[in-house]
């Protein structure tokens, strides 16, 4: 039987090139739909025999958009591989950080990519681009360039370098936090602070009474109802930096709790021959396919259902304002995640206010130089997209001998690929598809924050956004090209 | 220059060359090298029609490079650069390609050996193409040679490069010169006085016209390269005209400060103005700075009005050619060896002690006394290696202690014949011309008692007497010798700040020796050109050994201070600033000290830079190059010799 | 007033920070888009290289990360035939950057590490059930864009840093008024990391290595030069202008901004360097062994001395014809 | 069989010395080796040891003076020799045998050994094979 394929190019990214393919049976109904990621640097493989200390240097490269998670992550894999247990000074240097990054990454996905789709108007492409948003929202797109300064401002004076920075060091870190360098991070973050907040108001008031994001918002075929994963600290509160893996089901139970050295007995990894990028599931489960009721999410929120509460005012009373809105724990509807987003950053504010004045990050002894080697570490992050994992093995010489990375785009591949099929068959008839409807497809994949979304993102601000369908027979001869382009 | 015209000239050497090579077939070879422009084969190129043929050839062709192909250079690289010279071309625009000791002779398949001196000849062309033509850098020299240390060493080195005619300055720290041996008593093996042997050259010196005698002074700054240091001296005044003092001696009667004689090593007392000994050079009184209270008792009796209390420290330049570290050696502290109890008991000394009471003009005028109460000693003990050889002081021997301890054991036996003496040595090392013989006939004739052992403690019994407790390692028995004085032979320990050392680029050893540069080869030279070194800063040594040593420096300075110019080959490292980043990877990289940053770029010292290469290598902005040398040089030679290779 | 001078930007192997760099300095780049009319911006697949097919020529083309794949080779080509100039932006494109790492591994050799990581050790992997699925083919290399075409400007860094970036600005609005930059410029200093570094001693004298030490076997002190402190640090063989950023973070010096402008292979030239300063003045005290087992402290040397730059190494050179041979 | 293409980088006071002495005794060793004098071992570095590869040597062998205390230059031999171990430390990592290159302290005298080393290399580099070709 002849096949028909719809392929549709670009996708949001993640770390990669990615596509979407669509198959149509002979009534043109969706048979499957698949959300391929094409391509590969091989990390885990050239990573091996390095000086196992420079990886937290060499591993930011996996993704520039979230280098920082890559950098901690592999940080507290060498600590627990070299045996040292960082200072505490160490620790809140990095946690502090840390929350400047959430914020960044948050930031850039929401307003430079999630917002135009929910803001300007669906069916007009021309309109809908940063250039479109500076006309209707040119307030919002100030704050962001200056959001953009804050968040470098503050990332540049703990890593050298916004991105791929040069923070950590075996057990502590390489730099202590100066009187000035104290002054300019707290004066940025309290500024960051009102822009953040702005801009979830702003939320509230425009965009989730906007009418595309209310429908999608409780639209059940953008909802999966699976497992999700998070870590959470000892009281169960939500962390980004440390603390033990919670697994939930879908019903809110708890079903797992670990350490980051145990991940092993609970997490492994599923490989399809059409996709450079694994498939991670839970061990107390299996890999059953693409099926929500047995895969697992991560990311914003995922650690909001995860977690007990959050620690600080503010954002705990956005929370329960979006657990009324959209019905009780766990939440399952994706388009949450924007929200959760933007809980989080102004979490990550708060957070960081309290640490400034927490007389510990002035202390000398920011690294911890004595402890055993166990040359075997495990190092987990909650990523600005969910759970990290930096696993590591190394010989006598500290060269690194195995390498094992599980990206959160990975452990959400299989719930992307879930959702899209999900979306596709509900939206696509037959050959008749319109940028309306790729869209609303890559909606539903954009609420997972896929790595590289701003750089496609940055299509709309030229203002010229080139999207095409292209639809093949099963021989992959093309039947029929779609494209959108403006100008 | 424009475009390479390069000659090569091959010989036959006879059948040497031709008979295992095709030098014809080579000649095809290689005159299809681009730049090649005249080949030419000969039987003897070195014999006179050979080199005419080459001078012709340069002329009627226009040669401006030539390479001939031959012998190994050294041979005939002179011969042939003389010619090519003559011929008014530059001589570093000429190569050798040794094609015999490097093929002809070694190789037996005529084939392969033919294709072999195609390549080394390619090689050849190849650096002579980028070769500059340069002069020789030519630096003046200054004709004077500046000596630090006064002691026998330094002595000797000045009075042979005076008496060379070459003007020396002598820095001395202490009032007079003479050095540790005005010290000592008698010398081994030949058991002559050494006052006697040293006091007249002390005396040369001070009327010699080419030396110029700066005692009470030190060398505080050093400049410059050889042939052309600047030095800063300080010179300590000392407040008594050395023209004026007649030594009459009233001054000292009616100073009222009495301080320990350093001379007598503390068994005597001086005053604030003193003459070290009477032989001293100058010839002179001096007050000592540190202790004089300034009452101008000595001035107002002073009968030729030598005396000025108000006269200051100077500082004084002088700029010369060449400069010898003579600044010699000094005795371990004693004090350090606890168990021996050295500075406890005062009947416990230290050789050079020993030597003062041995000498005439000593504390005791020669008798052997006890510090303590002046009784005479009849029983007495020598300790060895005091220091030496020991894990936890010195690790090396200090090489003249058995020699003298014997001595002392000989001249004490002389002046009390019934004495017991007793000597503890681990070995004996006598190597030397009669040294062997005088031990022996110490051990012998004077039945000294030699116990090869280690001295454990020495104390002072409830009698009075001192009691040395060790162990006869022949025997494995403890031994008790009660003594009324114990002489320790401390080591020698090297006398040369590390700041001045640092400044004079004299590298040190880690026993704070001065380095030679070969310890066979250039025994008294240092890896700074033009400073030299010698005596007991180089190493323990005897007086004998130090002389020779002296002598030799002196005429090192002599070649190099006898021409008007240093004359050094221009194949030398240089910067491209432009390139430079001050990374300082260089500096330390140069043995010769030749590399210094200024003003942020590193500068090569043409007279310094020897030309190995090893900052070319070395410096990661390549922005040093080796003159004739160049990386383009040694990468053009590689692909030539590798020609059809891949 | 937009003019109609075409930019693409265009990725090959890439992590996204350099987009990001990109983004950071908002203003400036927002004034350049505007110059500009951005035919294309995204990831290299066939229906999009299409899209860069049908216009004929291409104004300026900004490559990004480095060619793993056989469709960030085609890319490459494209532009190379179609582009009036040329920018190898980061260290990825200009030099190979991190994933070069991973040159010399070939592509069964990464997918089989891949599928035998610890959590996906015996997975049964999923067939791909139907040809359109068939992923592109990994090349046997990762090569830098300046492999394929000699870029007109190469923006060095990890990621490029701010200062050049608006240099890169300036050069390419001047390029629309036809004033066309030297070929090969390097947007970075042609200065090394020492010329200005902020812990370069006050008395300039000589520059020694007590020894080897990594990082987790000393505390880097602040204000004194990593390598006096036996820590290598790339500082003097690499370009300036990235402002010290890892120095000041009291890291040492990786490489990122490239080699200086007449180094042609990064890691021979710095073994030379470091060896040269690796305890000179204790040489003949500890001797041949002595030294021996102070370098060997050094357990990766490619790793260290070509961070960045492995793809463009000689070595590479030797090392893939060889490999070519046994094929 | 096949014939190596061995570029010897001979220090002029020393192992250039004893080939000169090796000539004059009519030792006699393989022509394989073409040797490039040089003022020093310490001027060689590893891009010119990896140039003579690129360029078609199959080994580089490398003479020098002996440690510690031969050389002309004070120190020359033990940058060289510092040198040339971190790059052979370096070699398998790109798949090329170390072996490839081989640094040995020749003193003017050692004609025997010279020749020794040489033939010694040769015949490794044989084993070996061609480096690329």
């Amino acid at each position: 039987m002849s096949l028909k394929v719809i392929e549709i190019k670009p996708v949001t990214r993640i770390e990669g090139e990615t596509r979407v393919i669509i198959f149509l049976d002979e009534e043109g109904k969706v048979k499957d739909a698949h959300y391929q990621v094409i391509e590969f640097r091989g990390f885990e493989a050239f990573c091996r025999g390095r000086h196992i200390e420079e990886l937290p240097r060499i591993v930011t490269a996996i993704c520039g958009v979230c280098s920082w998670a890559h950098h901690l992550a592999s940080g507290k894999a060498i600590d627990m591989l070299y045996g040292r247990k960082p200072t505490t000074t160490a620790n809140k240097l990095r946690e502090l950080s840390y929350l400047a990054h959430i914020i960044d990454s948050h930031m850039l996905h929401y307003i430079a990519l999630a917002l135009p789709d929910f803001i300007l108007d669906l069916k007009s492409p021309i309109e809908r681009n940063i250039a479109g948003m500076l006309r209707k929202e040119p307030k919002i797109i100030k704050l962001f360039l200056r959001s953009r300064k804050l968040v470098k401002g503050i990332e540049e004076t703990f890593g050298g370098k916004p991105i791929h920075p040069a923070f950590v060091l075996p057990g502590g870190v390489a730099r202590k936090l100066s009187k000035d360098d104290w002054n300019k991070v707290s004066k940025y973050n309290i500024e960051l602070m009102s822009i953040v907040s702005e801009i979830l108001d702003h939320f509230k008031r425009n965009v989730l009474r906007s009418k595309i994001f209310e429908k999608l918002l409780y639209d059940e075929t953008y909802s999966l109802k699976t497992y999700y994963m998070g870590l959470v600290d000892e009281k169960g509160n939500l962390n980004f930096y440390d603390g033990y893996l919670r697994i939930i089901d879908n019903k809110g139970r708890e079903v797992a709790k670990f350490k980051a050295d145990d991940y092993t007995k609970y997490i492994a990894e599923h490989f399809e021959e059409w996709s450079y990028s694994k498939f991670p599931y839970l061990k107390i489960v299996g890999w059953k396919g693409f099926n929500e009721e047995y895969i697992c999410r991560v990311g914003p929120l995922a650690r909001l259902n995860v977690a007990d509460s959050i620690p600080s005012e503010q954002a705990s009373e956005e929370l329960k304002l979006m657990i009324e809105t959209v019905g009780s724990k766990p939440i399952h509807n994706s388009l949450a995640y924007h929200w959760s987003r933007l809980i989080e950053s102004l979490h990550a504010c708060e957070k960081m206010q309290d640490m400034l004045h927490d007389e510990d990050i002035f202390k000398d002894d920011i690294i911890n130089t004595s402890g055993t080697p166990t040359y075997d570490g495990v190092g987990i992050v909650e990523a600005p997209r969910g759970t990290l994992i930096h696993h590591y093995k190394a010989n006598e010489e500290f060269l690194a001998e195995e390498v094992n990375i599980i990206t959160p785009t990975a452990i959400n591949n299989a719930a992307i690929n879930t959702e899209l099929k999900k979306v596709a068959s509900k939206l696509i008839r037959g050959e008749k598809v319109n940028e309306e409807i790729l869209n609303l497809v890559e909606i539903s994949i954009r609420s997972y924050d896929p790595c590289n979304a701003c750089a496609t993102h940055y299509i709309d601000f030229a203002g010229n956004r080139n999207l095409s369908i292209i639809i093949y027979d099963s021989n992959g001869k093309m039947l029929k090209k779609l494209s959108y382009k403006n100008r | 220059m424009g475009e390479p015209r390069i000659g090569v000239f091959i010989c036959h050497c006879g059948r040497n060359i031709a008979g295992t090579v095709d030098v014809e077939k080579v000649a095809k070879e290689v005159a299809k090298i681009p730049g090649v422009v005249h080949v030419e084969t000969y039987v003897y190129m070195c014999s006179d029609p050979g080199q005419k043929l080459i001078i012709k050839a340069i002329k009627d062709k226009k040669l401006n490079a030539v390479i001939v192909a031959a012998c190994s250079p050294s041979l005939h690289y002179e011969t042939f650069s003389r010619v090519v010279e003559s011929a008014g071309l530059n001589k570093y625009r000429f190569e050798m390609a040794n094609i015999r000791e490097h093929c002809s002779w070694v190789h037996l398949d005529r084939e392969k050996a033919t294709e072999k001196a195609i390549r080394i000849i390619s090689a050849a062309v190849a650096k002579v193409a980028g070769n500059k033509p340069l002069v020789p850098i030519k630096a003046k020299v200054v004709r004077k040679c500046l000596i630090i240390g006064g002691g026998i060493a330094g002595i000797t080195a000045a009075l042979d490069i005076a008496n060379a005619g070459i003007p020396v300055v002598l820095v001395e720290k202490s009032p007079t010169i003479g050095g540790k041996m005005a010290m000592l008593s008698e010398t081994f093996p030949t058991l002559d006085c050494a006052q006697c042997i040293l006091t007249p050259k002390m005396a040369e010196v001070a009327r010699h016209p080419n030396i110029k005698l700066l005692t009470l002074s030190e060398v505080i700054d050093v400049e410059g390269y050889v042939g052309n240091f600047k030095v800063k001296i300080l010179k300590h005044p000392r407040k008594v005209n050395p023209d004026l003092c007649r030594l009459c001696g009233l001054c000292e009667k009616v100073c009222p400060v009495k301080v320990p004689n350093e001379f007598d090593r503390g068994l005597s007392v001086r005053k604030a103005i003193y003459i070290p000994f009477p032989q001293a050079v100058p010839s002179s009184y001096a007050i000592d700075e540190r202790y004089c209270k300034k009452c101008g008792a000595c001035a107002k009796v002073c009968p030729t009005k030598a005396i000025n209390l108000d006269e200051k420290e100077e500082i004084i330049e002088e700029e010369v050619g060449a400069i010898i570290v003579a600044t010699g050696y000094d005795l371990y502290p004693g004090t350090k060896l606890s168990e021996y109890g050295y500075g406890v008991y005062e009947d416990v000394i230290d050789s050079l002690q020993f030597e003062r009471l041995l000498s005439a003009g000593g504390p005791t005028k020669g008798q052997i006394l006890r510090p303590s109460d002046g009784k005479p000693v009849k029983r007495i003990v020598f300790i060895q290696c005091a220091g030496s050889r020991d894990e936890n002081h010195l690790r090396y021997c200090s090489k003249i202690c058995c020699m003298y301890t014997a001595k002392h054991a000989l001249l004490f036996k002389e002046r009390v014949p019934d004495g017991d003496v007793t000597v503890f040595y681990i070995d004996i090392r006598a190597a030397g011309k009669g040294y062997e013989e005088f031990v022996k006939r110490v051990q012998e004739e004077f039945q000294v008692n030699y116990i090869r052992g280690k001295v454990s403690k020495v104390y002072r019994d409830v009698n009075g007497d001192m009691v040395v407790i060790g162990v006869d390692t022949l025997s494995g028995q403890k031994i008790i010798v009660k003594a009324d004085l114990v002489v320790l032979a401390l080591g020698m320990v090297p006398q040369l700040d590390r700041e001045l050392a640092a400044k004079l680029k004299v590298p040190l050893d880690e026993n704070g020796f001065a380095q030679e540069v070969h310890p066979k080869l250039r025994p008294v030279e240092c890896s700074s050109s033009g400073v030299f070194i010698c005596g007991a800063i180089q190493g323990p040594k005897d007086i004998s050994e130090t002389v020779v040593q002296a002598s030799a420096a002196a005429a090192k300075v002599i070649e190099l201070l006898s021409k008007d110019y240093i004359v050094h080959e221009p194949m030398i490292a240089e910067v491209d600033e432009n390139l430079c980043n001050g990374c300082r990877i260089c500096i330390a990289v140069c043995p010769y000290g030749a590399i210094e940053m200024v003003e942020g770029k590193a500068k090569v010292n043409e007279i310094l830079c020897e030309g190995c290469g090893a900052c070319v290598a070395a410096c990661p902005a390549r922005a040093i190059q080796l003159r004739n040398y160049t990386d383009e040089q040694l990468l053009n030679m590689i692909k030539a010799v590798l020609r059809g290779a891949t | 007033m937009k003019s109609h001078a075409k930019m693409a930007i265009i990725y090959g192997a890439i992590c996204g920070g350099c987009d990001v760099s990109l983004v950071n300095v908002g203003e400036h780049l927002a004034d350049i888009l505007e110059k500009f009319n951005i035919i294309y911006w995204s990831i290299a697949v066939d229906g999009k290289t299409k899209i860069l097919r049908d216009v004929s020529e291409i104004d300026v083309a900004i490559f990004m990360g480095s060619i793993r794949t056989e469709e960030n080779l085609e890319l490459a080509k494209l532009i190379k035939e179609k582009s009036k100039l040329i920018v190898a932006y980061g260290s990825c494109a200009c030099y190979g950057g991190i994933p070069g790492l991973g040159t010399l591994i070939n592509p069964r050799k990464i997918m089989e590490t891949m599928k035998s990581t610890i959590t996906s050790k015996g997975d049964k992997p999923g067939r791909a059930i139907y040809d359109r699925l068939r992923i592109p083919p990994l090349l046997n290399t990762c090569n830098p864009l300046t492999k394929v075409v000699e870029p007109d400007i190469l923006v060095p860094g990890c990621p490029p840093p701010p200062k050049s970036i608006e240099r890169l600005f300036e050069i390419l609005s001047k390029f629309l008024n036809g004033e066309k930059p030297p070929k090969g410029l390097v947007l970075a200093e042609t200065k090394s990391q020492c010329d200005e570094c902020p812990r370069k001693p006050k008395d300039m004298t000589k520059l020694v290595m007590p020894g080897v030490f990594r990082l987790h076997e000393v505390v880097p002190q602040e204000d004194k030069c990593f390598l006096e402190q036996g820590i290598i640090c790339l500082g003097p063989i690499t370009r300036a202008g990235c402002d010290h950023c890892c120095i000041k973070a009291n890291m040492p010096c990786i490489g990122c901004m490239g080699p200086l402008p007449e180094v042609d292979d990064v890691g021979l030239k710095f073994i030379s360097s470091i060896a040269s300063i690796l305890l000179t003045d204790k040489e003949k005290e500890i001797g041949e062994q002595g030294l021996m087992e102070a370098l060997n402290k050094i357990a990766d040397p490619q790793g260290i001395f070509y961070k960045y730059t492995l793809p463009v190494s000689h070595l590479i050179e030797i090392a893939l014809k060889r490999r070519r041979r046994e094929k | 069989m096949f014939e190596p293409k061995i570029i010897a980088f001979f220090c002029k006071w020393c192992a250039g010395a004893a080939a000169d002495l090796a000539g004059v005794s009519r030792l006699t060793y393989s022509p394989n080796v073409i040797p490039i004098i040089v003022p020093c071992t310490g001027r060689i570095e590893p891009r010119i040891i990896i140039e003579a590869f690129l360029n078609g040597a199959d080994g580089v062998l490398i003479g020098g003076c002996h440690t510690p205390n031969d050389c002309h230059y004070m120190a020359g031999n033990f940058k060289a020799f510092k040198r040339v171990h971190l790059l052979k430390k370096m070699l398998p990592q790109f798949g090329i045998e170390p072996e490839r290159i081989r640094i040995e302290w020749i003193s003017a005298t050692e004609a025997q050994k010279l020749v020794k080393v040489i033939d010694e290399f040769t015949s490794t580099i044989r084993k070996l094979g061609p480096l690329m070709r």
